[in-house]
């Protein structure tokens, strides 16, 4: 309950933690504590904030390490690297992608040299009758796509690498 | 009268043109680049062909194809929009050599207005006020010679150009040979012409220019003026219908001077012509503009007319719609272009994808769109991705309007001017009407992003927290519905 | 002024008033049951308190929790939209007693004119001219000899109704009697209120109506005229402004009665005198209706003004913000009800999900929505989700923009009246102006989806057949991306 | 190459058929054949759709066993059932909805007596690294929930029944 999340606003970090979520959600950020309630409006991103009792207007979106939020009539962008991510990319270990079950390729959406933006969708692959895209978690460049259409492939198998990171 | 259009443009100008054809029941061609395959142009079209580039902005630049296009699909005419070849006197001739209606002026007027030195000339001629300028007629030392004469502070300006580039302001006389250097080099680089000229820099100056429509037989009608002197690197931001403030015997002179220019053209369709008004009340022709300009609407919004269609009607040959007593100004009206980029960081283009897109509505307000949501913003074209145009019974309710639809207006997925847009419009000086080019220089102070207290900034970094899910499931156990499936849309 | 505002109501009137009252600057509360916690109006106001009920209708009718809300939100107004609350007398009185702005008319007025009987007599009084009528004072074999005299075919009326409810046309003498039974029992049923009248039905009646506003303070001044002549189920469907063909004498004695009727009330707010005009120019008095109308915005399109706008600073007591004469008609506009029902079996409301929404947008097209994309659409409130407003120079513009607009407009998931709204305003009667309330009736065999041959049935199964897998893997190899990914956005 | 595929329009069944995927895509509707190319739009259920040469414009959306499409500037609503729902319909197979690949549980969004509509997200599955909605085939009442949040569950484990089709 007291891990510490830092988001980034304008180059300055706040570290939130969860101080409670019963009776209410309170909110730790930077040693002061809030209330916090959320009714989410049934759209996806969408909500009414309730913060110590004031009600606030979100849409939000994410975007590999960056939340874009409205707040109300003005637009923010939140930096939140966790720690998993974090980690990987001290260690490179996001260039490499890679299944982490077994499924078959739909279609390939990205070719080597492909310049690719993060959200981007670098194949579809089919599993549990669904198609799930597989998204770029970084801007880059392809540098192999490991895998053809039709191809089936285990949990582990690499798909798609992209240029370590410059 | 036209049965067919193809629009060779994109964005919001070719969605905006395409509307009213199709409300007047044209066949709709749209043309598209591979990168613009899913852009809402495409889809307003009744079929709409592709053209092929390397360089999206290439496809809207190739002449050749466009034109074949536009003989593929049947089209009989075509509409520029604004940029790209709308200006271009040999491509106006082009369609015009292949049979097809170019919905414009005649080319030997696109190339007279489009050359700023002949323009001018030609504007003097018609009894148009200019500032006091030197032209490079001679040698280079003589046009020094001449332009030191004219008095500091002087503007350096390319003879072929436009949107600010080759364009300097000199202060001091130590830099002006310097600076007329750089501007030609500038020149010879964007417009493949080094003909640069220097005119008095009129201090404080205020945008205002005519917007005017002609039949090509000697009849001219303005449709009164619009204001444009809100600008961030020498290109408009905020534009509006009429003017902030000025008096009804300076509009009136204005308006007669555009017309005279245009008249003395014989001008065909719609135009604008640009004026500079100095503090003390003098104005110098600046250009014309051959073409339909980006803030048309705040004019169409005040006089209750449609310029697309006016331009389609005089095209399609039934003359002026309108006599110039029909043409009446009601109430007021604001454009806000919507632009990605970083207005802290002197409004740097900005590239990302629009990831959460909400245009707003209400009574009074225009949305003029280019995008949609999902689209990635690419540094391929211009950074505006559309025009909020708000209309009130006054200039207050239309400042009043387009605030709250620019809090309505949602953009999430890249760097945006809509905050910034909004402190404008918003700021004291704004409202009382104290306008001039050098506008969001002079208040850059306080025209920042308002410095949050803690309670605010804690209050955004929450409303982000919950949009992670490893926060969220400890928060509620409950993960943000959709969040984490693939695809733009989150 | 006021500073703050609840709307008491959902949907595209509740978005309505709360932009208006944003872009005034009002601090604006909204109100919602469960099953609209995701609709736009919820996130369209500076707060939402939600409203609990079992029923999601009854959440909006209750009086009670509505005020407690508007009182635990700090809102100083009331704005109760159409519909629900909105001409409910007590309803009024209990937000003034807790001294709340109710922004409409007088409770005693809205009581005066809910009672159609009551409401007649007032007319009369004023002078307002009545189709001769039968009233059922003392008995009701008395009422049965009185309606015969009049003559046929006749209409009979509950006093409390409206919508249509309760309403029956008498064509037959024989059938006077079970007709008068019936409709007194449904008034009984729908009302809690039998009380009936007859009045002469006029044959092929034209639906005119006069937009009226007024300070409480004996001033009152007319928007001129709306016709809602086309109708289906007793219900508008399209309604336009100023009337398709009316004679000038005319049009000025209906807006003169209403202005008649509403002095004599000393009406407060807006408010609507509605008139039945039968095909020899004669008109009578149908109904007044103390709120404001869902096809207001033709109103505000034509003479430039912002109702909504003019209801708030009439209830923060700044009384009539025109004169007479400062109010005059420019254009024509039109307005389609966009409704969730099924043309082809009588109207039959539609469910379902908004799977896919684009609305259309352009010079003079206005859409005024209540859903999202991705809302369920359910039987729990009107199938009504949106109306389309265009404005033209007349009446010819403003039906050719309003028939692109509905081809623009795509909404599908659930079924819908949006290609049956294009059929009738593009039919050669409605553009010709020959309307009256059994429009659609009259022209039901042209207005039905056009047969298709075989290549166009052909277009419309392979469009479908490539939005399904299983075939398209087939045909390309390649699934429709997103298509299978779980949730409503395909 | 020669599965037909039934549609139905306004109560009328078209039999589709594909006869040639080179050099151009073939359909045959009723016995007469169509030349068919597509260019998707890059917005998902958008694009141009040429037959015979003849540009339409399309959206659509597909709702378990129909198809609604705008074509041009009307609105259809086409039906199609494919051969495995069928058979699952005919032997009442759609009652039960089962896993098929081994994830976790992350939310749960219907609960036993609950009405759904064919679409409605019934539980949230997370599988990849991803959320996976899980959505109801038909209209129906939930019956049993066979799952609990953060439960882990194996290919083929019952998820979700509803009241057999009445």
């Amino acid at each position: 309950m007291s891990t510490s999340f830092p988001f980034t606003l304008d180059g300055q970090t706040h570290s939130l933690t969860i101080r409670a979520r019963r009776p209410a959600l309170v909110v730790e950020v930077d040693g002061r504590c809030y209330t916090v309630s959320e009714d989410a409006s049934g759209v996806p991103g969408e909500s009414t904030l309730l913060i110590d009792g004031r009600p606030h207007r979100v849409a939000r979106t994410r975007e590999s390490d960056r939340v874009h939020v409205k707040l109300d009539r003005t637009t923010w962008s939140v930096a939140y690297e966790d720690p998993v991510t974090a980690a990987q990319h001290d260690a490179g270990g996001d260039d490499v992608l890679r299944a982490d079950m077994p499924g078959v390729v739909v279609s390939l959406n990205a070719a080597p040299g492909a310049a690719v933006a993060s959200g981007d969708v670098l194949l579809v692959i089919e599993s549990m009758k669904m198609q799930i895209n597989v998204v770029a978690h970084r801007d880059g460049t392809v540098e192999n796509v490991h895998v053809e259409v039709n191809q089936s492939f285990d949990k582990g198998t690499e798909l798609v690498s992209l240029h370590p990171s410059t | 009268m036209l049965d067919s259009i193809l629009v060779a443009n994109r964005g919001e100008i070719a969605c905006r043109v395409l509307r009213t054809a199709r409300a007047m029941g044209l066949r709709t061609v749209a043309v598209y680049h591979h990168a613009d395959r899913g852009a809402p142009h495409v889809s307003l079209a009744d079929s709409a062909l592709e053209l092929h580039a390397e360089v999206p902005t290439a496809a809207y630049l190739d002449a050749a194809q466009i034109i074949a296009a536009a003989e593929r699909s049947g089209a009989a005419s075509v509409h520029p929009g604004y940029g790209f070849l709308a200006e271009n006197g040999d491509f106006a001739a082009a369609v015009e050599a292949a049979g097809l209606v170019f919905i414009g002026p005649q080319p030997e007027v696109i190339r007279l207005m489009g050359d700023k030195v002949h323009a001018r000339a030609f504007a003097a001629e018609a009894g148009v006020p200019l500032a006091p300028s030197a032209l490079m007629e001679e040698s280079f030392e003589a046009f020094l010679d001449a332009a030191a004469g004219i008095g500091l502070p002087l503007l350096i300006k390319a003879a072929a150009g436009g949107g600010g580039k080759g364009m300097s302001i000199v202060h001091d006389a130590a830099d002006l040979e310097a600076r007329a250097r750089t501007a030609m080099s500038e020149a010879e680089r964007y417009f493949a012409d080094g003909r640069v000229y220097a005119e008095r820099y009129v201090e404080q100056p205020r945008h205002i220019e005519v917007q005017v429509l002609g039949d090509g037989r000697g009849n001219v009608v303005h449709l009164f003026e619009r204001e444009c002197s809100v600008q961030r690197r020498f290109q408009k931001i905020v534009e509006e219908a009429p003017a902030a403030t000025l008096p009804a015997e300076l509009r009136a002179r204005i308006c007669e001077a555009a017309v005279k220019l245009a008249t003395r053209a014989n001008y065909r369709n719609a135009g604008t012509v640009e004026f500079i008004l100095a503090p003390d009340g003098e104005f110098y022709f600046l250009e014309m503009n051959t073409r339909l300009q980006v803030e048309h609407p705040v004019t169409e919004m005040i006089c209750g007319v449609d310029l697309v269609e006016a331009q389609l009607r005089l095209a399609g040959g039934e003359g002026l719609p309108w006599t110039q007593d029909a043409i009446s100004v009601t109430g007021h009206a604001i454009e806000c272009r919507v632009c990605c980029e970083d207005p802290a960081r002197d409004f740097l283009p900005a590239t990302g994808r629009a990831r959460v897109l909400r245009e707003p509505h209400g009574p009074g307000v225009r949305f003029d769109g280019g995008i949609r949501e999902g689209q990635p913003i690419t540094a391929a074209f211009d950074s505006m991705i559309g025009k909020l145009v708000c209309r009130g019974d006054d200039r207050t309710q239309a400042i009043d309007r387009a605030v709250a639809a620019l809090g309505e207006l949602t953009l999430l997925g890249v760097d945006h001017n809509i905050d910034y847009l909004a402190r404008v419009i918003d700021h004291p000086a704004f409202r009382a009407g104290a306008l001039h080019t050098g506008f969001v220089t002079e208040h850059a102070d306080t025209l920042g992003a308002p410095v949050l207290d803690a309670d605010a900034r804690a209050a955004v970094v929450i409303a982000a927290a919950l949009g992670v899910d490893d926060f969220r499931r400890l928060a509620y156990d409950i993960p943000e519905p959709y969040a984490s499936i693939g695809g733009w849309r989150n």
